[in-house]
């Protein structure tokens, strides 16, 4: 079945040249209308980040230092990693609200099965990936067999992965980790630490897929309208069912990351991540009705939210403004973006 | 069946009939978990039924489950609030019930309902205690900060009044910094990296939990900050590890699980008809533990034989 | 008003020429682009003007600045004389302006009542009145022919039930001026004839109204003026006595240009597709019927006749219950869209907007979207093979418009193309077209028909379903006919006479009916839904 | 090209009686027919409902007391109040996270009038309504007027509320109200708890206004589709502002509610209650994406969620477990939900 061929004959019937209905016409137009397209290619959010940055450069003499940029990069990871799988299921017009609870499970199964049934810790670790991964098939199958809503699929799953991860040791942390495992939130390659470069492949890796492999820009198409894209022969289940099951691993992978760090599994870890994962993907322009985002904008709102913690820790603000400044910013970085406030009415 | 708690299970009890109702904040924090344990571990001495209701830090929902264990008419209830301020309601309603009520670790600020008997670690008085153990570790004038709890949780509320105390006695010290992690070590982690770029000369960080002591102390460890000092308020055992390694400095440890045997033996005294003779208020004494005396305290005192 | 009039006539314009709805030189453009270029129209009341004009000619765009749902970006307008600057569609409502639009706009959830007297729903101590509102529905849903309970949810009605309730909906605003975007292009026949009958009415009263129109010999019947637009700009305006369809189509195209049907070139003897015993309970039954390679089949029937859900079915998009389905001799099993797609069953579906195309994406994605597997090299498909096969198709389909930009930009008809070319990356083995030419104007219309029987030509076999009885029945070496679920008769070409095939179509389903007991409006509800995916 | 004539044949097949297209003959289809919409209307999740509701009646031998019924009426009032706003909110395709940090600033707000500034109560009580309905109608501006996406906009004023109610006291919770007050939720009306008669009247209300006002109805039409509710001339903007303020106003209500009950004001209250509100609404029938969903409904998935809870405490399900048991059963009850599924894909 090759691609029609082209020299057939040509069935129009008319052979007049044509006359352009939408032709652009003078160069001038050509012009505004590139930088238009140009300047729609910034991620909206930018505009917000640099503010913030440049400010902070400004209030704080240690914002600006090489450590503490890599210190930012550290401190995202985590949430960083779970927000790529965050935009991955908003791209499907889903959500997922187990992912801080997944995080934890995974941890404490991981943990679990090393500490407590003594198998080796590269085998106890990968058993931990898997368990990730299991909760997010299971959203993935209620979902795209069930046919609940996401909402409550991942609420359901949210709250027994939450339960689970506190019934294993009946809310002990468990501790004491090879070196090595440690040594991967402890180590920096070239000056850069492990876990930024972690996460920096994930995006990259998550990236490409959305925009060069036909499997990741399906996701677009299936956000974008079911049932075009069903009808177009994409296999709709199948992708929903990866995707969960990539966000479920993935905020695996950020257990994992959290758990070297401090050398400790902990039942409730990742529960206060949820909505920060969500928050990162939606400053980043992605819409909750499926089909728009990118993961460039999903970076810089992670980084939005990131600055903007680091910023007022170094600025010592008063614990209880914090939330009232991260809420001001939110909102005006988002106000500035007048590409997805065009778009989201 | 698999959901029903190891206590209701168990063999040996349940001879007389009687059952004592728990309301407990949590299940999740440590030191929640311990006085359980201690409380099972008494009941089951006991021969006594016990109902444990957890509200999972939300007043209100505990308000329910205080509702809930009247309902099922047990004997006495043992009241570990989420909150000082709201804790009267369940007081109240247990009162209007007729059922003795034995307050644990928080004591209700409001109302004017009769508790059987209050016991409960002086926090205020401990952090005061090792604020003052801390500011002397680095002569009594520097930098410090504070990473607290959830705010507006009772606990965070008196370690801050306790530690606010202790500042007053030391005007050299001073507070650069101060932060919520929320009990949460990661959080801790974030929030120390940050403290610790902005404060060069930063001495010390008091955690308000053991938890967020531990993260603190791995930031600075990652940074390659050395010499600071770092305590914590809990006793956990994997703070013992770390005082004894020399992560940590010093942890203020509290009792739970005695707390909650105590609290179990006093409500079967009740239940029997013998609460007369206890005291209105038991405080529990805090263990400052630090390098010179961890190895000379066995964790399992403090929160129980079945810590792992 | 009375002041206002005599304000107007001191400037020297008398009563009888500011009269009616007067638009002066409207222009506007998109992206810098001008897509209309000082335009007047004078609607009087009491008047049909006929709006005629190529695919993206400007005619949506006029009858929206007019309704104040887009707005200009030069001209003016007023009404009886007095300026008529509407900022949104409600002041056009109050001005006694009313659209129907082109594409049908119903909220599902609600019930057909409310959908007609959404936005002033009217009250009765306070609450609702719901009989009143039942009660006048039912009058105007009459009035356009419309069976259709007004206490039932929109959700799940066809097409066709929903144009008449939109066309009830402005109707039911007792407005001055009404304008039809091309009502005609999701109707029936005899839906029309409602419509026509409607307007003659209206015309009575003294309404003023544009008509929008691709069927050009509708528009004839029932415009008094004909006002064609090309490229934007205002090309002609005679009264429509005097005008003929070849004079119409040389206006729009802007040349001389012979539209008529011509026979196909005959069918090859090999079988391509075979359908036997093909039922879907409550939907239709016993369905059997060949297509050779090379050969165009037609599919006639009235509106809900199960043409599409037999199609549907066929694709892959919906599932049989029973029945068999062989291509070029093989059986093939069609559990979902995909597994239709490989077989070579390729389907373009009637409803653009809900199944068709992304309309949030561009162009060329849209066309590229079944086939990112195919044309991706090493599993990587990069924006220069999509733009470049989407261009490809462009020039062969004649798509006007660019296909970097959301496809909801485009044209109806240029919209209609795109989803045609989506088909067409891959030759496929048969090809389904459900409404091929709903809204396409008489240029597109041929270059589709032109399409259609050059594909036929090279072997594909096709199969046309279409509700224009003309070509369905100018297209085809055969027509099936079908009603009420069931295959009537499969006529030859020179059986399918227009009589002919209207006798079947309107015959009774028999009492041994596998159909027996009709379709009833829940089962109607699930199966037009078609939300369940495969 | 008109080729029928509309004399020639009956365009319709309404004049021929028993013509199988659409119009339904037999009685018995039409018996079936009323079934299936009578069965329709019922809500699904309700079958969930009676189901738990039979089986905690066996389990335990206090559920079924009348003071136990009474007990779940007055637990789920706070939640139940902030569910009827949120309802409003999801039928326009938005979603309000700030309802429980509203909950507890209004309630802060209320107290420090009171406590600190010392006006009179019921001034302050009012005050508080004010604060909440004020918040709501940021809300709603951010919404309709800054085009920000719901979830952007209210994860904006939850943090800020949340960081505001914090910082009145700088965290501590204020007590000591009149007695009156205390009363609400400490008092019976013929034996219905007066919090349990307030939660029965802001739903019947809220129903009422749903169904039979032009204005509730609205609601539907701009959920269902926005495009077509503004070319139809409703109000689309000034819905969204007045339901996002309602929704502020009742999260007040909520926190005064809870406030009477805890006679305490406490800056955090209310913070664990934002997933729960949202998913009674859910799990009671309603989409996320707008348009559709009840009040009926949201009264179930409230009760689903409240006598859960009920009865859990009841039957002393370890507390690790509990979540495990409520995400499991909140996934069966939508399960079985066969409207829904159909509905939502
Ligand atoms: N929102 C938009 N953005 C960019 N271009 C647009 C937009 N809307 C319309 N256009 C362009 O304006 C031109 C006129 O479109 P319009 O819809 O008025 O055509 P039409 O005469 O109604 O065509 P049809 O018969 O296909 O409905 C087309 O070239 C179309 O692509
Ligand atoms: N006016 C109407 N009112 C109610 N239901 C209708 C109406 N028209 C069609 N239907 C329903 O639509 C379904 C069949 O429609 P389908 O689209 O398959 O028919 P079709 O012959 O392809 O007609 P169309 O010309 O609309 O494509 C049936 O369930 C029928 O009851
Ligand atoms: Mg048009
Ligand atoms: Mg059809």
């Amino acid at each position: 079945m090759a691609i029609i061929d082209r020299n057939m004959t040509p069935p129009r019937p008319d052979s007049s040249p044509a006359h352009g209905e939408v032709a652009p016409t003078s160069a001038a137009s050509v012009n505004t209308s590139r930088f238009r397209r140009i300047m729609s290619q910034i991620p909206g959010p930018l505009i917000g980040l640099i503010v913030i940055f440049v400010a902070l450069s400004f209030l704080s003499p240690y914002f600006l230092t090489p450590r503490n940029l890599l210190n930012i990069l550290s401190q995202v990871s985590a949430v960083g990693v779970m927000s790529v799988g965050a935009l991955l299921i908003i791209l499907l017009g889903g959500i997922d609200l187990s992912v801080g609870s997944v995080l934890a499970l995974s941890s404490m199964s991981m943990a679990a099965m090393y500490k407590m049934a003594g198998w080796p810790f590269e085998v106890a670790l990968l058993a931990g990936l898997i368990v990730g991964a299991l909760v997010g098939l299971i959203n993935g199958i209620l979902t795209a067999y069930g046919k609940l809503q996401p909402f409550i699929a991942t609420l359901a799953t949210m709250s027994a992965a939450a339960g689970l991860a506190l019934f294993i040791t009946n809310g002990n942390p468990i501790t004491g980790f090879p070196d090595w495992f440690i040594a991967i939130t402890a180590t920096s390659i070239l000056g850069i630490p492990i876990e930024g470069v972690i996460l920096v492949a994930i995006f990259a890796i998550a990236a490409f897929w959305l925009k060069f492999r036909p499997s990741g820009r399906a996701l677009y198409a299936i956000g974008g309208n079911e049932e075009v894209a069903r009808l177009s022969g994409l296999p709709v289940r199948r992708a929903k069912i990866l995707v969960y099951t990539i966000a479920g691993l993935l905020a695996a992978v950020a257990g994992l990351l959290v758990t070297s760090r401090l050398d400790s599994a902990q039942p409730t870890a990742g529960a206060a991540d949820l909505l920060n994962v969500i928050a990162v993907v939606v400053i980043g322009g992605a819409s909750l009705s499926g089909g728009s985002g990118s993961l460039l904008g999903t970076f810089v709102g992670l980084l939005i939210i990131g600055v903007l913690n680091n910023g007022m820790s170094l600025l010592n603000v008063s614990a209880n403004l914090q939330p009232v400044v991260i809420g001001a910013v939110i909102a005006a970085a988002v106000l500035t973006d007048r590409k997805s406030s065009r778009r989201h009415t | 069946s698999p959901t029903v708690s190891p206590t209701g299970a168990s063999g040996n009890g349940n001879e007389n009939g009687k059952t004592i109702g728990i309301a407990v904040a949590d299940q999740k924090s440590l030191f929640y978990v311990a006085a359980v344990d201690g409380m099972e571990q008494a009941a089951d001495e006991a021969g006594y039924k016990l109902v444990t209701l957890s509200a999972n830090n939300n007043s209100g929902q505990q308000v329910n489950q205080v509702q809930d264990l009247i309902t099922q008419q047990v004997d006495v209830i043992i009241f570990i609030a989420q909150d000082a301020t709201s804790a009267a309601a369940g007081v109240k309603l247990a009162n209007d019930a007729g059922i003795p009520i034995v307050a644990v670790d928080q004591k209700p600020e409001s109302g004017n309902g009769k508790l059987a008997t209050y016991i409960a670690t002086d926090s205020v008085a401990a952090a005061e205690k090792l604020c003052t153990w801390m500011f002397d570790q680095f002569g009594g004038a520097g930098d410090i900060a504070i990473l607290q709890g959830p705010l507006g949780s009772t606990a965070e509320l008196q370690r801050s009044e306790g530690c606010a105390n202790a500042l007053a006695n030391y005007p050299d010290v001073k507070v650069v910094a101060q932060e919520s992690a929320g009990w949460d070590e990661t959080k801790a982690f974030t929030a120390a990296q940050n403290i610790l770029t902005a404060n060069p000369n930063l001495k010390a960080i008091f955690g308000e939990s053991d938890a967020m002591a531990l993260g603190a102390a791995k930031a600075a460890q990652q940074e390659g900050r050395t010499g600071l000092v770092f305590v914590g308020i809990d006793g956990f055992p994997t703070m013992f590890t770390a005082v004894a390694d020399g992560l940590t400095q010093a942890t203020m440890a509290q009792q739970p699980y005695l707390m909650g045997q105590l609290s179990v033996q006093d409500a079967v005294k009740i239940a029997e008809g013998n609460g007369g003779d206890i005291p209105k208020l038991q405080y529990q004494d805090t263990v400052l533990v630090t390098g010179e005396n961890v190895a000379d305290n066995d964790p399992a005192k403090f929160y129980g034989p079945d810590f792992k | 008003m009375v002041q206002t009039l005599a304000h107007t006539t001191h400037d020297g314009q008398a009563d009888g020429d500011s009269a009616g709805l007067i638009c002066t030189g409207l222009s506007k453009s998109y992206w810098g682009v001008p897509v209309l270029k000082d335009v007047d129209i004078t609607l009087r009341p009491g008047n049909v003007i006929g709006l005629i004009g190529e695919n993206g000619a400007g005619k949506s765009t006029t009858s929206s600045i007019i309704a104040g749902i887009v707005e200009a970006n030069g001209g003016s307008m007023t009404i009886d004389g007095i300026p008529y600057e509407p900022a949104r569609p409600s002041d056009a409502l109050k001005n006694g302006v009313a659209l129907i639009h082109q594409e049908i706009r119903m909220v599902p959830e609600l019930s057909v009542a409310e959908n007609i007297f959404i936005g002033r729903l009217p009250r009765r101590r306070g609450v609702i009145d719901r009989n009143r509102i039942n009660d006048e529905a039912r009058e105007y849903l009459e009035l356009v022919g419309s069976q259709t309970d007004p206490r039932r949810p929109v959700a799940g009605l066809s097409i066709a039930a929903q144009q008449e309730i939109e066309i009830a909906r402005a109707l039911s605003r007792e407005p001055k001026y009404i304008i039809f975007d091309e009502p005609s292009a999701s109707l029936g026949q005899a839906e029309t004839q409602h419509v026509f009958a409607q307007i003659a009415a209206l015309r009575q009263r003294g309404v003023g109204i544009v008509y929008i129109s691709h069927r050009l010999e509708e528009i004839k019947e029932v415009a008094d003026t004909i006002v064609c637009l090309r490229d934007g700009a205002l090309v002609g305006n005679w009264p429509a006595s005097e005008i003929t369809k070849d004079e119409m189509v040389k206006a729009m195209v802007g040349r001389d240009f012979v539209f008529s049907h011509r026979a196909p070139k005959p069918a090859t003897s090999e079988v391509a597709l075979s359908v036997t015993g093909l039922s879907k309970a409550g939907v239709f039954a016993g369905i059997d019927f060949d297509v050779h390679r090379g050969e165009i089949f037609g599919f006639a029937g009235l509106v809900g006749a199960g043409r599409t859900e037999v199609v549907r079915t066929i694709a892959g998009a919906d599932q049989a219950d029973a029945g068999e389905i062989k291509v070029h001799g093989e059986v093939v099993q069609i559990r979902n869209p995909r597994s239709g797609i490989d077989a070579g069953i390729a389907m373009v579906p009637e409803d653009r907007k809900g199944q068709g195309l992304n309309l949030d994406r561009t162009g060329a994605e849209n066309i590229t979207l079944p086939w990112e597997k195919e044309l991706s090299s090493a599993g990587i498909i990069t924006k220069k093979k999509v733009t470049s096969t989407a261009n490809k198709l462009r020039d062969f389909l004649d798509i006007r418009g660019r296909l970097d930009i959301p496809v909801g930009s485009l044209s109806g008809g240029n919209q209609q193309k795109v989803l045609l070319a989506k088909w067409l990356v891959n030759e496929p083995k048969i090809l389904i077209l459900d409404e091929p030419t709903r809204g396409v104007d008489v240029g597109a219309k041929m270059t589709i028909y032109e399409t259609i029987r050059a594909l036929a030509e090279t072997g594909v076999g096709v199969i046309v379903v279409s509700s224009e009885l003309e070509e369905v029945l100018g297209l085809s070496h055969r027509v099936l006919v079908m009603s009420g679920g069931l295959q009537r008769a499969i006529l030859d070409r020179a059986d399918a006479t227009p009589e002919a095939v209207m006798a079947l179509a309107l015959s009774n389903v028999p009492k041994e009916s596998p159909l027996e007991s009709p379709i009833d409006g829940e089962a109607e509800y699930q199966t037009t839904i078609r939300t369940q995916e495969n």
